[in-house]
């Protein structure tokens, strides 16, 4: 039982490890460098561009309920994102598919508008529930792309089918569109027709990123770290293979057993 | 020509969502209407029955469904946290909603975490490693693509360093991987997207129109 | 006209997309298909099957994706019926319920299988968005998940599920899977916990996805949208709806190639007139 | 103190998940993850309540104030309150829920009828539309403007080709062609590409570019994705990251 599941164990261990360790020390002050992420200066820019023109911001956290972790990452962006627009007085619309992210969302812009300093602008009904039906709740959004023109969309989180029919519909309506998914089947859409788009981890990262937290800077550190010994494995475990060489490649089959 | 009803309601909400590709008008927007309506009253049934009443209710009070089993009081747990997300609806209670949401997230995370470490990374690392050197110069051209190709792709995703130098030529080759698998992905996609449309076209010639008989 | 040309409206895209495809489905003609080894590998596993065997088979799909993934789904079914296989169906979303009922009239019933001996219908079960209760619950006890069958049989009365506790007691499990909850989740929850082997039908577009999965053993076989169902059909010598389709589908291909081609066309003569 | 509980019930939840996961036979975990589960659906469609509540809501408001399109948003309410009463009329059967309608009668199958008359063909339309976008996208974004972009629509362009029959018959048609010309075929000969390719040169090279650059390729997002993922779910589980909850800094 425990034994069995042991090198999920280590490697849970080993990932809280490195990012206390890098949180510790962030702490003495150095801040780490990270390079930076596409689309993330352009979403300043395009909220921006939404203001000059008197158009609204669309945000989109997809497909996905508070139960996927892309759509928690898609909310702390959603937290910045929504703290700007609060700033530039830029109204923000985000319809959802799921009752509880839309809850969740609420929260999440209303603090920021508190943040913001504008807590009276915060409009709840902005932020509203379609349907649970995945078309039907794009089938709106479309809508509202061709009605409201909004001047910048970004989709963030979990998208399945629908990428391209938002990204393309957003597209034609002209609009700044800055989108980040780890569905790895939906990339190839949002970089073929959006502005931006995060790949994959692109995604978790901003969401740290943004949040200038040096805790949740440390953590890109501690992903970095873990991606270090992944390629390190990876070395190690092709040449160990090549010579046969006996216990790298049963430590290896034992570790990487999932 | 189709002279069942309900076939042209089928073919006439199809052109209609159509018509969008035009431009926005009339006949989408009342589609569109319509499908959010139709969708989160069947949706909402569905899930009345199949969960609360039947994974709940069902399950606490067995005896109101003139049920034998012993009655389980635990799934009465749903309802409460159901509760607690519906609460925020009064004034005043938006933190109990909270709580809610918070075991919802707390105990998924949980579940998800462990089970992406085993299967997303360990065991796909796993098929990761290959021998660099075999007799087959097939196989061997084979592994050393997939692994330069997986290493340099996940170079291209560490983030604490500029990618310039060595290290950037690195990383522009994971991009050209990466480019590859994205123009490869989006070529298999066509295929997928077009068999619906044509789902669809059959379904205005042939069970609509009567053109195609199949 | 290169000029107007930069500005070429795409409705005439989709308007030349639309009349093309509705020739293609008008005129079909029948095309030489070849067998992708995943295909072969799926239907190996199915064939290595005995009689009485029990398989899983999850119909994990709506109608916006049926087209694609429908036809494949058919020739499988027939194909594990015709090697004697126990065939418990059931799924995790709404809207594939439907498909289960067709598949039962189109293939069980005029192979002349008996319900609850040959199949079973367990229906829909609602396993939230991820499905994992669900499919957690049926890998430690089947019965506490689907108590009856979809016509109302309680569990134990069935035939077919005598002796059929949980995964353990499956030889293999058919997902037919559009999405989420799919495929993956089959992947994380009961393979890797519960090592039954998957065969799976996947849309084209999520396919690539799954190759990784399908060498590390974990998928043992892999039909990939429409063009995976013809393949299947081809090797049961049987052609259905995927064979029919697959004429209409190499038609858009070419007109997608084609238009890739035009608007290369267009950048570079644009790219010489505006040099000077 | 008000903002910690959340956390802790976050921290909590996930980590009798955690000793589910390891410890699957202790007492006090055992059955959990299943009660959870379940709770947790039962929680999702109560919340489902709330959205439905909101939609109907802000629609009948829109009524009221008769805003432009206000008939829009009539018919929106009206489908929702048909296909609500007719599919809501499914009966519980003593034994559990099936789809069998009141003692006979043709209302629940009403319903079923909605599902599959509006429902259906409404979903599969707008699914289809993405056919047409994807033609479109291809048109405008695929171009040769760097060599990123090359090895994006050729990858593109022979997965195409090779996923149809199409594509060999065309290829096989330009090798009799070559074969006309002594150095072309000589040439493809000598390599014994014939050999390498079979009779399906196009297929097998898309399912090349498939199974091998784009496997590694996806693998590196696919472990990127799970480095994210991981990371963010320590986060959430330590309460390092509360974003979520609309609050950073406590």
């Amino acid at each position: 039982m425990f034994l069995e599941h042991l090198n999920v164990f280590i490697t849970m261990v080993l990932s809280t490890a490195t990012l206390f360790y890098f949180i510790s020390t962030s702490k003495k002050g150095t801040f780490p460098f990270i390079r930076s992420l596409p689309g993330l200066a352009a979403m300043d820019e395009a909220i921006g561009r939404a203001t000059e023109h008197g158009k609204p911001v669309l945000f989109l956290s997809g497909l996905g309920d508070v139960d996927n972790i892309q759509t928690l990452a898609a909310l702390s962006i959603l937290s910045r994102v929504s703290e700007k627009a609060a700033q530039y007085d830029t109204p923000l619309i985000m319809p959802n598919i799921s009752s509880v992210t839309m809850v969740t969302a609420q929260e999440v812009v209303k603090e920021s508008h508190l943040r913001a300093g504008r807590p009276d602008t915060y409009q709840p009904d902005n932020i509203y529930y379609v349907s649970d039906e995945q078309f039907a709740f794009v089938a709106h959004t479309n809508g509202v792309m061709e009605r409201l023109r909004p001047a910048a969309n970004i989709y963030m989180g979990a998208f399945y089918g629908e990428s391209l029919i938002l990204a393309e519909t957003g597209h034609a309506t002209g609009a700044i569109q800055i989108a980040g998914t780890a569905e790895t089947s939906q990339i190839p859409f949002f970089v073929v027709a959006c502005d931006y788009c995060l790949i994959g981890e692109e995604l978790y990262a901003a969401s740290a990123y943004l949040s200038k937290d040096p805790k949740q800077m440390a953590s890109i550190q501690g992903q970095d770290a873990l991606r270090v010994l992944m390629f390190a494995i990876i070395l190690i475990g092709c040449i160990g293979s090549t010579m046969n060489f006996e216990p790298i490649t049963h430590f290896m089959s034992w570790f990487l057993a999932g | 020509m189709s002279t069942q009803i309900i076939v042209w309601i089928a073919a006439l909400l199809t052109l209609c969502v159509f018509s969008f590709l035009y431009k926005d008008n009339v006949f989408y927007k009342l589609a569109e209407h319509i499908f959010v309506g139709v969708s989160s009253a069947w949706l909402f049934a569905t899930y009345l029955h199949s969960d609360i009443m039947e994974d709940m209710l069902l399950k606490a009070f067995p005896s109101a469904f003139h049920q034998t089993s012993v009655p389980d009081w635990k799934v009465l747990g749903g309802g409460i946290i159901g509760l607690l997300i519906l609460s925020r609806l009064i004034p005043g209670f938006v933190i109990l909603s909270r709580f809610g949401v918070a075991f919802i997230v707390g105990f998924q995370t949980g579940i998800q975490l462990f089970d992406t470490i085993s299967a997303n990374i360990l065991q796909q690392l796993g098929s990761t490693i290959v021998p660099l050197f075999t007799r087959k110069p097939g196989e061997m051209i084979k592994n050393w693509i997939s692994v330069v190709g997986t290493s340099s792709s996940l170079a291209y995703f560490y983030f604490s360093k500029e990618q310039k130098g060595i290290f950037g030529m690195f990383t522009r080759l994971g991009i050209w991987f990466l480019m590859i698998s994205f123009g490869a992905a989006y070529g298999s996609t066509v295929m997928t997207r077009m068999s619906i449309l044509i789902g669809r076209i059959y379904f205005l010639l042939s069970n609509w129109l009567g053109v195609v008989k199949i | 006209m290169i000029e107007k040309l930069q500005h070429f409206d795409r409705r005439w895209i989709f308007l030349t997309l639309f009349i093309v495809l509705c020739l293609a489905v008008i005129h079909p003609f029948q095309l030489p298909i070849a067998v992708e080894p995943f295909v072969q590998k799926a239907y190996n596993a199915i064939e290595a099957l005995k009689p009485g065997d029990q398989i899983l088979m999850a119909f994990d799909y709506g109608p916006s994706t049926a087209p694609e993934v429908h036809p494949a789904a058919l020739a499988m079914l027939r194909h594990a019926l015709s090697r004697g296989a126990k065939v418990d169906m059931f799924t995790l979303w709404n809207e594939g319920y439907p498909y289960i009922q067709d598949a039962i009239d189109k293939v069980c019933i005029p192979m002349g299988k008996k319900k609850n001996v040959d199949y079973v219908n367990l229906g829909f079960k609602w396993g939230g968005q991820s499905g994992a209760g669900v499919i957690e619950g049926m890998g430690s006890n089947l019965k506490a998940v689907f108590p009856v069958t979809d016509d109302g049989t309680p569990y134990d009365s069935v035939p077919a599920l005598q002796g059929v506790r949980n995964f353990h007691d499956f030889k293999l499990l058919l997902s037919v899977s559009a999405g989420t909850p799919g495929i993956d989740e089959y992947v994380r929850y009961a393979n890797a916990r519960y090592q039954i082997p998957i065969v799976s039908v996947v849309t084209r577009v999520s396919a690539p996805k799954e190759f990784p999965y399908v060498t590390g053993t974990q998928i043992v076989g892999l039909c990939a949208g429409l063009v995976g169902g013809a393949e299947y059909e081809e090797l049961m010598h049987h052609p259905g709806a995927g064979t029919a389709g697959l004429f209409a589908l190499s038609v858009a291909n070419m007109a997608v190639i084609a238009f890739i081609i035009f608007g290369n066309a267009i950048y570079f003569l644009g790219k010489g007139t505006k040099k000077p | 103190m008000r903002r910690q509980i959340p956390l802790i019930i976050v921290f909590i939840s996930g980590f009798t998940m955690m000793l589910d996961y390891f410890f699957p036979s202790l007492p006090v975990v055992h059955g959990t993850r299943e009660l959870f589960l379940n709770w947790s659906r039962v929680a999702f469609s109560f919340a489902m309540l709330l959205g439905v509540f909101t939609l109907l809501l802000s629609n009948l408001k829109k009524i009221a104030l008769q805003q432009s399109g206000w008939i829009f948003n009539a018919v929106l309410i009206l489908s929702f309150a048909v296909t609500f009463f007719f599919a809501a009329q499914y009966k519980m059967t003593p034994s559990g829920s099936t789809w069998i309608t009141i003692k006979g009668t043709q209302v629940g199958q009403t319903g079923y009828q909605i599902f599959q008359t509006v429902y259906t063909p409404l979903s599969s339309s707008i699914f289809a539309l993405v056919a047409f976008f994807i033609a479109s996208a291809a048109f405008r974004a695929f171009r040769a403007k760097n060599i990123e972009a090359v090895l994006l629509l050729s990858a593109a362009i022979v997965v195409m080709l090779g996923s149809i029959p199409f594509g060999d018959l065309l290829f096989n048609a330009f090798l009799s062609k070559i074969s006309s010309i002594p150095f072309g075929f000589s040439l493809y000969n000598a390599l014994h590409l014939s050999q390498i390719f079979g009779e399906h040169p196009v297929s097998w090279l898309s399912n090349q570019i498939q199974q091998i650059p784009m496997l590694a390729a996806q693998r590196a997002i696919n472990f990127g994705a799970a480095i994210g993922m991981v990371f963010m779910s320590i986060k959430i589980l330590t309460g390092i990251d509360r974003s979520y909850f609309g609050g950073g800094e406590s």
